[in-house]
């Protein structure tokens, strides 16, 4: 018979994790609390560094599930552990009995509204790289001017801010706000686009080249500075404040549009899960693994494992790479 | 500017104010300048509303000036607190009600660094017995002035003689309003409606029919930063701070600045008068500046009381304007005149800035 | 004007929307490498110039771009080309100080 | 010999006589235009030169063998060299010849300026005319010599490779038309004089072709015409040649008594330079002379286009060709004519206006005079050394080896030498920093300064005046103290090619000293292309527009030369190939001090 594996959360983690235990021939159970498959990805538009489409790549993983069986609209209400396997209860009111469980909860965006003084959620053109995002997918958004002329992004919203309660860098949003600039550049070429950051960690393969382009290529203006403080002028345009710290003087501009980087923190189910199953949390509010070099797949708890965002922030490939392993790793503990 | 965001925000920070019993802490500084404001607090308080609210002439400084002029020690400023909390004690009453912003940010920083650091408060303790054999008891709340006239907002609506409406076109008037640094930027959840987007005063604005102007540095500074402008070699910082708020205020032509600290209103006002000197640049229309008010001014405006006795005469900029938007009957003969009815003798005029 | 003893300080701010960066722009036109400058500071750390003059490639790069005054930093540069030999962006800096030398309005 | 017609003229002659008129009138005028350009001091030497003996006779003699022999191109490529010799020279032996049997045999029309070209016609054979065989055999064999040069000239501009040339240059319209017409010239008198050859006599040449023409045409029909096109051809050639590159035949007469007089670029354009844009035969040895070339987006940058753009007044380009220079020299040296490319690209970046002038008012002598004084021997590494400590600290080994006292004065950085300046063409700003260092040096109290940056050494050479301070270069001086005994080098196994750094080879001529040290301390191999003809790193300050990107396959093709040689390691001496070609070279680079320092005991 074949062995069951629970999977928490269908998005590119889940989902890819599903497809390789169903071809190592275990029974993967995917249950995703919302209908759409692909959590974050899926209502992404372009992913870098290659600018592949968000929505080609979810499809793709998507294709991989068949056999596979998914509970959309769907929340694990509980887990026990019994013996050697672990008692699962669904909303749906089923009740599993699974070998081993997948936590591939992810991330929740920080809540740029908690940055007060940016001003989200109270003036009229500030919006987070999600919605940005979702703009370019194709929905509509008021708070979308119709052609701007200046256009900010402001960099660790809610991230390496204790304040905000993460010191954590949630990595890829330098890398977002280098690739979002460089799109808005493209698509209103009279627009002067400024980048406020307090480091940029462009760590990954050809991430610096998308720097240099947008310095080089696109004009786009880099400010080393957080922005302190954002208001709004009679015209409903945003002002915005901060120090040019290489400069070492204040410097302000008017916007149309100010794009706020929110950073990545734990996906609440997750935390709200951890009890049940006495895993542990790390300081960063995410996951702890076993260890952070070679045990980031293991929960410590036998017949629990991770993949993905849970354990902290991850880029694409990082989330499909863990994913694979992850299921290898419960595909070896179930031999064993 | 979306309105339910902000209504978000204030429905976060608010701040619970008991509705009666205060022990009434006086500002060093306003009796000097606004000597009718805390008079007419106390006025609205006890007669217009029957609250009770304790006056002692026993209370000093609160010590906030010299403390933020780096001329004493937090140490002195606390035992100076202690004291007034001692006699808040002594006096029976368990809520303390600030007329400064600087003082009720000082009792706020120093009840939450006693709450961190227990041993200095038992150190204070200490100090304050020595010094003059006192004992007190943490007050149970603390609220400035202004909470107070933000809770009482609505019932003074209700008594209202005027409203903040330009009584010919039945506009709302739009009313800057302007809170002091220590009201809430160092503990956003001791202010009502936080830090970001407090509600203290235009919550009180609303309710007497105004509206509430945001321009982009609301947040800023008055400029009177204290040693900005107790030094006179640094008054050029102070005076082109409130320039800088005046120039990101200028486009929405406010017809009045409601303000809640004691120094605030003061710059506010007098800076106007340098700024003109200094650029020829007034604010106001026909060579006005933006009338500047204490909320309790404005509450007393509301509540039909006689300008003059609320004594808006020692504006430096002239409140007419908005007098006369607001359609409040007052005598222009009066302003000059005390209250007893002698002559104050006129001031001399500005060059510039126009007044009466 | 009546003297208070103090005045108006003018404002260090600066508006990026209204900085004059035609300089700037001019020098793209020949040098747009100068645009991918990452502030390092190589430059002006090898710079044997700057501990006369304070030149520094960052800080004109910079200037340029708020502008701000850049002449008098340029004036004690020997084109000795050490700052070309560290930058790790590859940017010509000489070619660049030699043509701001050109299009600087005299200091 | 007599003379065919009484009045010894034909209506063919007027064009070529339309051509010399112009060739001759255009040139008279350019001669009192470049000397009236020059400055008075240039132009009152130069004058002098002329009259005087030695001067005089050296004018002669390089005339002679430069502008007719091609002697220099002789020594590089014998068959170009025969190519251009065969036609320079055979035409003229044939003009010498022609006015020779005219003073021999019609000595009155010696007067007509087109007799001797077309001798042949104007003259019948008569019985004796034996010293005539020896001249018809003569003029038909530099005939010949000279159809064998166009006949390789034409093979060249189809298999320019086939005369070891890879890249020559595109002739513009007019050189075409000039090529084109000097290629017509010899085969159409070959033409004109067989067709007469039964009436003037001839020789091996033309007396067959005369007896094979008979057979196939039979009569005087087409003799006429042929002379025709002859001085058609002539007049076309001498008509179009001050517009095109053939004016390098006249300019570079001009030119040698210049250079010989000693004159030097005084001005971008006029006098001097005007002359040595003007005598710049086209000929493209510059394209492959230049390391740029190794990309082919700087093919159009070397000498030759430099100076087809002056002449057709490009500002454009030549700001950007003189711009994009390394200043590596090798087209100067390289070059036939001596057209000197550095130098006229400083001379055009000369012309251009600052609105920032340098001013090193606040530099702190004080405390540069107090780092230069100490010792007898003075160290000026310069600033790039700075940047490759190994340099500076394998001098410093040595010289505490050795026990020389010496003070090393920017060693905690100092001021330029001021040859980056120059070479930029701010004179006036390295005029600046060579006076404040020479004031450094001579309140030192130093009596040797040693300099391993050949940079640096180029212009202490070369501008600045430092009266009782020995100049000298690290390799000479390090063999001085090897010669002294000082230093005892052991010979080690490493073979390194040692690779010229242009300042220091082309720019300073020292090309043994260096060998003559590594050759000591090691095994040495040579790249193909070395000593004057090395190949520049591609790292020069000479350059101020190359870009960093563009100058890696200048690097790496410079690197390919060195690697020929086999050798295990690169040894050169300047700190600047040092730096740049370590960042690509597949073996180690090393500075001559360093490989000393290691060898020494």
């Amino acid at each position: 018979m074949k062995e069951k594996v629970l999977i928490i959360g269908g998005g590119i983690a889940g989902m890819e994790a599903a497809r390789q235990l169903q071809a190592l021939g275990c029974s993967p159970l995917l249950v995703e609390k919302e209908h759409g498959l692909g959590g974050h990805v899926a209502r992404w538009h372009k992913l870098f560094p290659d600018m592949l489409s968000a929505e080609s790549l979810v499809t793709e993983l998507e294709a991989g599930l068949s056999g596979v069986t998914v509970y959309r609209h769907t929340e694990v209400k509980s887990i026990n552990r019994l013996k050697d396997s672990y008692s699962v209860k669904l909303s749906n009111g089923e009740n599993l009995v699974v070998r081993a469980v997948l936590l591939a909860t992810g991330f929740r965006l920080f809540e740029a509204a908690k940055k007060e003084e940016y001003g989200y959620g109270v003036y009229d053109h500030v919006v987070t790289n999600a919605d940005l995002e979702a703009w370019m997918n194709g929905f509509p958004d008021e708070r979308m001017p119709e052609a701007p002329r200046a256009v900010g992004f402001v960099h660790c919203v809610g991230s390496r801010d204790i304040k905000a309660g993460n010191s954590q860098c949630s990595k890829v949003c330098c890398m977002t706000a280098v690739k979002q600039a460089i799109e808005m550049r493209e698509r209103y070429p009279q627009a002067e686009v400024y980048c406020f950051y307090m480091d940029l960690r462009l760590f990954g393969k050809k991430y610096e080249d998308f720097y240099i382009g947008a310095q080089r290529d696109f004009g786009i203006h880099f400010i080393r500075g957080r922005v302190s403080e954002v208001g709004e002028t009679i015209d409903g345009r945003v002002q915005v404040k901060a120090e040019d710290t290489l400069l070492g003087k204040p410097v302000k501009v008017i916007l149309d549009l100010l794009v706020l980087m929110s950073g990545m923190v734990c996906n609440p189910s997750a935390s709200a899960l951890a009890p049940q199953l006495r895993l542990e949390i790390d300081s960063d509010g995410f996951l702890r693994s076993r260890d952070n070099v070679a045990g980031i797949l293991e929960s410590g708890r036998p017949g629990i494992f991770y993949a993905g965002a849970c354990t902290g922030t991850k880029t694409v490939p990082e989330t499909l790479a863990e994913a694979r392993a992850a299921a290898l790793r419960i595909y070896q503990y179930l031999q064993a | 500017m979306i309105y339910k965001g902000k209504q978000k925000i204030w429905s976060d920070y608010q701040k619970e104010i008991p509705d009666d019993h205060w022990f009434y802490a006086r500002s060093c500084i306003r009796q000097n300048f606004f000597p009718a404001s805390e008079k007419y607090f106390l006025e609205i308080g006890r007669n217009v509303l029957g609250r009770d609210i304790c006056d002692t002439e026993h209370h000093t400084t609160c010590g906030g000036i010299a403390y933020h002029s780096d001329v004493i020690p937090q140490e002195t400023a606390m035992t100076i607190v202690a004291r007034q909390f001692a006699l808040m004690t002594e006096m029976g009453y368990r809520n303390l009600v600030a007329s400064c912003i600087t003082s009720f940010g000082n009792y706020t920083e120093i009840l939450e660094t006693w709450r961190e650091f227990p041993e200095l408060e038992a150190r204070i303790r200490e100090h304050l017995w020595k010094s003059c054999r006192r004992e007190f008891e943490k007050p149970e709340y603390l609220a400035h002035a202004s909470d107070l006239m933000y809770k009482w907002r609505n019932d003074i609506a209700e008594r209202a003689q005027y409203r903040l409406v330009n009584k010919d076109t039945g506009e709302p008037l739009d009313i800057v309003e302007h809170i002091g640094c220590h009201y809430s930027k160092m503990f956003p959840h001791k202010g009502v409606g936080g830090a970001e987007y407090p509600c203290v005063l235009s919550g009180m604005v609303e309710s007497w029919g105004g509206r509430i102007v945001d321009y982009p540095e609301r947040r800023h500074c008055c400029g009177f930063g204290f040693r900005q402008y107790l030094v006179k070699a640094n008054r050029g910082y102070s005076v082109s701070n409130t320039y800088k708020k005046f120039e990101s205020m200028e486009p929405f032509h406010p017809d009045g600045i409601i303000t809640n600290c004691p120094g605030c209103p003061y710059f506010l006002d007098r800076w106007q008068y340098v700024i003109a000197e200094q650029t020829g640049k007034t604010y106001g229309r026909d060579g006005f500046g933006i009338p500047v008010f204490t909320y309790e001014e404005l509450a007393g405006l509301v509540l039909g009381i006689n300008p003059w006795d609320l004594g808006l005469q020692l504006h430096q900029t002239a409140v007419e304007p908005l007098l006369d938007k607001m359609g409040v009957a007052y005598v222009p003969a009066d302003k000059y005149l005390g209250l007893n009815r002698e002559d104050l003798l006129r001031p001399e005029l500005p060059s510039v800035l126009k007044c009466f | 004007m009546k003297d208070f003893g103090f005045t108006l300080s003018p404002s260090s701010a600066v508006s990026l929307d209204k900085v004059d960066s035609r300089l700037w722009h001019k020098l793209l036109e020949t040098s747009p490498d100068a645009a991918v400058c990452i502030s390092c500071g190589s430059c002006s750390a090898s710079c044997p110039a700057a501990r006369w003059s304070g030149m520094s490639i960052r800080k004109v790069l910079l200037a340029l771009q708020r502008g701000q005054s850049v002449a008098p930093m340029l004036s004690c540069c020997m084109l000795c080309g050490k700052c070309t030999m560290v930058c790790p962006r590859g940017i010509n800096t000489r070619k660049l100080i030699l043509a701001l030398c050109r299009i600087c309005e005299k200091p | 010999m007599k003379e065919r017609f009484a009045t010894g003229f034909d209506p063919f002659v007027i064009p070529f006589l339309i051509g010399m008129g112009f060739v001759l009138a255009y040139c008279a005028y350019g001669i009192l235009r470049i000397l009236f350009q020059l400055s008075r001091e240039d132009r009152r030497r130069f004058l002098l030169s002329l009259v005087t003996p030695a001067t005089a006779l050296k004018n002669i003699w390089d005339i002679f063998c430069n502008c007719l022999l091609h002697v220099k191109l002789w020594k590089r490529n014998r068959l170009l060299g025969f190519m251009h010799s065969s036609i320079a020279f055979g035409w003229f032996m044939l003009i010498l010849l022609g006015h020779v049997e005219t003073v021999l045999f019609v000595p009155h029309r010696i007067n007509l300026f087109y007799y001797p070209i077309f001798f042949n016609y104007f003259v019948a054979e008569t019985d004796a005319t034996l010293r005539g065989a020896a001249l018809f055999f003569l003029m038909d064999f530099f005939l010949l010599l000279i159809l064998v040069g166009i006949a390789l000239a034409i093979i060249k501009r189809v298999r320019s490779r086939w005369f070891g040339m890879r890249r020559t240059t595109r002739p513009s319209f007019l050189d075409t038309i000039g090529l084109y017409s000097l290629w017509a010239i010899f085969p159409l008198r070959l033409l004109a004089e067989s067709f007469t050859a039964h009436i003037s006599g001839g020789s091996f040449l033309t007396i067959p072709m005369n007896w094979i023409f008979r057979q196939f045409f039979g009569n005087n029909l087409y003799m006429l015409p042929c002379w025709w096109a002859y001085s058609i051809a002539l007049c076309v050639f001498m008509c179009v040649l001050p517009f095109t590159r053939y004016m390098h035949i006249p300019a570079e007469m001009m030119l040698i008594p210049l250079r010989n007089a000693g004159l030097r670029i005084r001005h971008p354009r006029k006098g001097f330079a005007r002359v040595e844009v003007l005598s710049c035969p086209g000929c493209g040895v510059c394209i492959d002379a230049c390391p740029m070339s190794a990309d082919k987006a700087n093919l159009k940058d070397c000498t030759v286009y430099l100076n087809r753009q002056i002449r057709r007044g490009n500002e454009r380009r030549i700001r950007e060709i003189s711009d994009k220079c390394l200043l590596c020299g090798k087209c100067e040296e390289l070059c036939q004519v001596g057209v000197e490319g550095p130098a006229l690209r400083i001379a055009q970046r000369e012309m251009r206006q600052y609105a920032v002038e340098p001013d090193y008012a606040a530099v702190d002598m004080a405390a540069l005079r107090e780092a230069a004084s100490g010792s007898k021997v003075l160290y000026f590494a310069g600033c790039m050394t700075q940047l490759t400590p190994a340099v500076g600290k394998a001098f410093e080994s040595l010289m505490h080896k050795a026990g020389v006292a010496y003070t090393w004065m920017d060693r905690e950085g100092g001021l330029c030498c001021g040859r980056p300046m120059l070479v930029a063409g701010r004179r006036d700003a390295a005029q600046k920093l060579i006076d404040r260092n020479t004031e450094l040096i001579l309140s030192s109290g130093a009596d040797t300064l040693v300099l391993s940056c050949p940079i640096c050494y180029r212009i202490f050479t070369e501008a600045y005046h430092l009266p009782g301070v020995r100049v000298v270069h690290y390799s000479r001086y390090l063999q001085g103290l090897v010669l002294l005994g000082r230093l005892k080098l052991e010979k080690s196994d490493i073979c390194y090619v040692y690779h010229d750094p242009c300042e220091l080879g082309r720019g300073c001529g020292i090309y043994a000293e260096p060998r003559k040290l590594l050759g000591q301390a090691a095994m040495i191999a040579e790249a193909p292309q070395t000593k004057g003809e090395s190949i520049c790193c591609g790292g020069s300050l000479g350059s101020i527009s190359l870009d960093f990107a563009a100058r890696e396959a200048i690097t790496r093709h410079a690197l390919e030369n060195l690697y020929a040689s086999h050798a295990d390691a690169i040894a050169t001496a300047c700190p600047l190939c040092l730096a740049t070609f370590s960042r690509y070279a597949n073996r180690p680079v090393r500075d001559l001090a360093e490989i000393i320092d290691r060898s020494s005991v």
